[in-house]
């Protein structure tokens, strides 16, 4: 039980610093919104998707696409259905008319979304949340949201272990989890409170042994290990500021 | 010189009427094994929390007397501060787990970044903690891998690598296998030969008193007695202590029964020595030579 | 109970229990999420968490621990969540403030809150969705009911607002009563520990 | 009232090729059945596996003749009832009483009945007056007893405690023997998992040895406690007072100080 998508390897892209990383996600995402034609998308997406399989993380990826491949449908088939600017009938299935404009529109909907979660991806597949997040405070990120993240991740397996014993013992008592709506929904509060309850007794017990670790110190952190930042990581640095001046220039100068 | 003076400590927790602590006084010195006996409620856990200033500076409420750690007065000291001083481990292995770490040797580190140590020191304190504690071996592992007695032993490790005087453990095998609680013991065994004071609030009387030098008993948050586990152990099997703080282990129990006498007085409280006071008896009247 | 206790709701003082209560309610929102899928009820309650919180410890760390369930899942597993953000925050003002008003002090208030809670949910998303997706949500019902709407001439910021408020009504109602049964059967030790972080210590 | 359970040659998994049970054959009855063994050893598992939470991967489990695996576990909760190690793993009312009607609730009682079973089961287990309480603001050792008393409410004829001395002081231990001996008394099939051998022993006429998931001995609680070499195979410790007669090569084996006392009065006495 993970919650991160995180996957270990050794390529250009996992070794890269999260920092670089990072940029080169907020240069895919803001890119995204820059060039919005069709075209430009899939050119985009094209690039994003090379750098994907180069990381050798494309598998990962295309689990998450499969996972929002239902929205994507959606797009194409409510916008060639009734976007305001359908003119043009391209499929009929009967009464149901799919339309040039509006199939265009879905279309360019469905990239944007791929193409947000591909840039997105590049930093979230290949890089340890451990290290995001450490060189996040080293660059003065409160110490304290560092541990929220990091925390978060572990916490959640051990919750839903928690919750698997939770539904034991409520089985156990004659509970029932299968069935009508109403004895599904009524079976909702007795597996969530005794969760709740005890998370919450314990958020005693973990303040306190963060107390007695020195949580509650007002000095800066130190770290464990000294940071590291491979020799590519500066040319694809360069890389992503170039990206954006020639995507800025074709949008707003050649019309892209 | 005492590492730990306790001078009549008062504690009520906020919106109570009632103390929880109630002119405890008591004084630990260096490398001495303190148990801590008594029934839930009877203040155990609060006087645990007292030692490194939890109580009151996490707890607030209100408080009265002297608790100085080593040479610090708690009460004027962020726990922060204290933490340096002063370790506490709790009872359940994975509330203290800071969730913040992927490895065994992370996980120790974090109460050293968080103090601010200095990098080229963290790597040699964590190392000694890690083997003093027999994890070095599994260094490189999940903390929430490991098994609950090697849970245990990584929080006791992780506040270790602060180099504290006083390790404190709050019932810290309650929820432990009997291997795991035996880790455990040992464990703090092996830092009170470090010059460590270990101080420990247990139920498991019979380990107490195969481990302990000394033991102090609470009753409603009032200590009402104090001495060796022979001392302590004698007088609750004499049923000679204010209600069940204490109950004596089966073979104290046994031996008062019988009035089976240690050579210096009062019963044995450990297998080891039941079995040396009772062997003569049992032979004497055997008729068959054993060995 | 809970935030009510405290002297003003806005108070930005975070304690280390107030700290480690953010994780826990994002885990919460998390588990809540996988439970209502394993019971296979309509609606996420992938909020209890951010509500819960809000309650117990005020707008702030309700805001707060709304924002990071968001940056972390956006950032982890899900990084569509990362611009729904906003709404998260929303919602964690909304309950603390509310809450420490007196909106948790029963039930039928609480309905009020939830209804509340999933027009702010529903105002805060729509201009997302329409900037992101012109307007519509992904989920197959609310678009279902986009489609009809846009398709009869409506327009597009209406039909997107309604789209996410059939979805965000019932499941944010649902949602605050949730978290408000669990919350009036929390024990009064612990509503005691998270109000009482500003307490003085007294000498005895 | 009584329950009978049988287990024949049960494997089990959860995940192929991590084997935690192969090939228990067990008959549990009226009277009170420990099972120990080390962490890991498949306790645990086995009793999940009696009241149908889990269902054997290959071998049956038969409670009163029938098949676990042709009934649900809500059916089976009349038959068999299980308190859980941990009772935060299943408090979530406000009152006590609406937290042990829970079970007799969900069996189909009306709510007079209901109530009526847990006021019984409240007063069987020694808490008085707390009805309207929230069952965590109460003490660790009266939380457990709620938890038990939910079950208890529910009138199955089989009760299976997980670890239920854990974290209790010594009353609190106290106060569970005695609950597991008026049930024994009473007819039920009461089986226990513990640690905590002292309290195996006293309560407990048959003990059960699981090690890496299968039974290692089976027998009376002296005949076990006399073994150090399948105890020892175990990972686990005969309790103190049988260890001292062992150590003095007494040749019986007593579970209580008391029966030690007697032991070696009677000893002392026949050879004087």
């Amino acid at each position: 039980m993970r919650v991160s998508l995180y996957v270990s390897a050794d390529t250009w892209l996992h070794r890269l610093d999260p920092m670089t990383k990072l940029l080169m996600a907020a240069t895919g995402v803001t890119l995204t919104f820059i060039l919005t034609r069709t075209e430009s998308a899939a050119v985009l997406l094209a690039i994003f998707l090379a750098a994907l399989g180069t990381g050798r993380v494309l598998r990962q990826a295309a689990s998450v696409f499969a996972g929002v491949g239902i929205v994507a449908a959606t797009f194409l088939i409510v916008q060639g259905l009734v976007h305001p600017t359908n003119a043009t009938p391209l499929i009929a299935l009967g009464p149901v008319v799919l339309y040039t404009e509006g199939l265009l529109i879905g279309l360019r909907l469905a990239l944007r979304l791929y193409n947000i979660l591909s840039a997105t991806l590049i930093l979230v597949l290949a890089t340890n949340p451990a290290d995001l997040t450490e060189a996040l405070v080293r660059r003065g990120a409160p110490a304290r949201l560092g541990y929220v993240i990091m925390s978060v991740l572990q916490i959640i397996p051990t919750m839903v272990a928690q919750s698997a014993a939770i539904t034991d013992a409520q089985r156990s008592r004659g509970m029932e989890t299968e069935g009508s709506l109403w004895t599904r929904a009524k079976a909702f509060l007795p597996l969530m409170g005794p969760l709740v309850t005890s998370s919450l007794i314990a958020t005693e017990e973990r303040a306190l042994a963060l107390e007695v670790r020195g949580f509650g110190s007002t000095v800066r952190p130190t770290f464990l290990r000294a940071e590291t930042r491979p020799p590519h990581a500066v040319p694809v640095r360069i890389l992503c500021v170039l990206t954006l001046a020639l995507g800025a220039t074709g949008r707003w100068v050649l019309g892209w | 010189m005492a590492v730990v003076e306790v001078e009549n400590l008062r504690y009520r927790y906020p919106r109570q009427t009632t103390l929880a602590l109630d002119g405890v006084s008591f004084t630990a010195e260096p490398g001495e094994f303190v148990g801590i006996v008594g029934p839930n409620l009877s203040g155990k856990s609060t006087l645990c929390h007292a030692l490194i200033g939890l109580v009151p500076h996490f707890y607030k409420g209100a408080i009265g007397g002297r608790v100085v750690v080593a040479g610090l007065d708690v009460h004027q000291t962020p726990v922060a501060e204290m933490s340096r001083r002063v370790g506490l481990v709790f009872q359940n292995p994975f509330t203290q787990i800071t969730g913040a770490k992927l490895t065994v040797y992370e996980e120790v580190a974090f109460g050293l970044e968080y103090t601010g140590a200095p990098r080229e020191e963290m790597a040699p304190r964590i190392e000694e903690a890690l083997r003093l504690l027999g994890l070095w071996e599994l260094r490189d592992r999940s903390p929430f891998a490991l098994s609950g007695g090697q849970m245990q032993r990584l929080a006791i490790a992780s506040v270790l690598a602060m180099r504290p005087q006083v390790l404190v453990l709050d019932e810290p095998t309650s929820q432990l296998d009997p291997a795991g609680t035996r880790e455990v013991f040992d464990a703090a065994a092996t830092l009170c030969r470090q010059g460590i004071t270990v101080i420990m609030a247990e139920h498991k009387i019979e380990l107490l008193a195969e481990h302990a030098d000394r033991l102090l008993v609470l009753h409603q948050g009032r200590l009402v007695a104090d001495g060796t586990p022979r001392d302590i152990l004698t007088r609750a099997a004499s049923r000679e202590l204010p209600g069940e703080p204490a109950p004596a282990p089966p073979v104290t129990q046994a031996a008062a029964s019988l009035d089976w006498r240690m050579p210096g007085g009062g019963f044995p409280v450990t297998l080891a020595e039941a079995v040396a006071v009772g062997r003569p008896i049992v032979e004497r009247h055997s008729g068959v030579d054993s060995r | 109970m809970g935030a009510q206790g405290k002297s003003s709701p806005w108070s930005m003082q975070f304690s280390t229990l107030t700290i480690v209560l953010i994780p826990v309610a994002i885990g919460v929102n998390y588990v809540g999420k996988l439970i209502a899928a394993a019971l296979k009820l309509p609606l996420w309650l992938d909020s209890i968490g951010t509500v819960l919180a809000a309650m117990l410890a005020g707008p702030w760390v309700g805001a707060i621990s709304g924002a990071a369930n968001n940056v972390i899942f956006g950032l982890t597993a899900d990084p569509i969540s990362f611009w729904y953000l906003i709404t998260s925050i929303a919602i964690g003002f909304v309950v603390g403030y509310m809450a420490f008003t007196g909106w948790v002090s029963s039930f039928g208030r609480a309905v009020g809150l939830g209804l509340i809670v999933g027009i702010v949910a529903t105002v805060v998303s729509t201009p997302i969705n329409v900037i992101l997706w012109e307007g519509q949500t992904g989920n197959v019902w609310g678009d279902a009911l986009y489609a009809y709407l846009v398709g009869s001439g409506w327009p597009i910021w209406l039909a997107s607002f309604l789209d996410e408020l059939v979805v965000d009504i019932p499941d944010k109602l649902a949602t605050v009563i949730v978290s408000y049964l669990i919350l009036r059967a929390l024990p009064e030790r612990l509503a005691t520990l998270f109000a009482g972080g500003r307490d003085q210590v007294e000498r005895l | 009232m009584s329950a009978v359970i049988e287990a024949r040659s049960v494997h089990f998994h959860y995940t192929p090729g991590v084997p935690v049970l192969t090939g228990v054959t067990l008959s549990l009855g009226p009277g009170a059945t420990a099972i120990i063994g080390q962490n890991g050893a498949g306790k645990s598992t086995f009793v999940r596996l009696l009241n149908g939470l889990l269902k054997p991967v290959s071998g049956s489990i038969l409670v009163n003749g029938a098949d676990t695996r042709s009934l649900t576990v809500a059916s089976l909760a009349r038959t068999v009832g299980l308190v859980f190690q941990n009772p935060s793993d299943q408090l979530f009312k406000s009152r006590v009483i609406d937290e042990v009607t829970f079970g007799p609730l969900n069996l189909g009682f009306s709510r007079e009945e209901a109530e009526e079973r847990a006021r019984e089961a409240l007063a069987q287990v020694g808490l008085h007056g707390v009805e309207t309480r929230n069952p965590y603001d109460l003490g660790l050792a009266e939380r457990k007893l709620v938890t038990i008393a939910s079950v208890l409410a529910m009138g199955t004829s089989a009760l299976i405690f997980d670890e239920p001395t854990i974290a209790q002081d010594y009353a609190g231990v106290r106060r569970l023997g005695k609950i597991v001996d008026e049930l024994t008394a009473a007819g039920r099939t009461v089986i226990v998992i513990s640690h905590d051998m002292d309290f195996v022993a006293r309560h407990c006429h048959r003990v059960v040895v699981f090690s890496r998931g299968r039974v290692l001995a089976d027998g009376d609680a002296a005949s076990v406690f006399s073994r150090p070499d399948i105890l020892q195979q175990a990972a686990l410790e005969a309790p103190q007072i049988a260890r001292l007669a062992h150590a003095l090569s007494m040749d019986q084996t007593p579970l209580t100080p008391e029966q030690f006392v007697d032991l070696v009065r009677r000893r002392l006495s026949g050879s004087s």
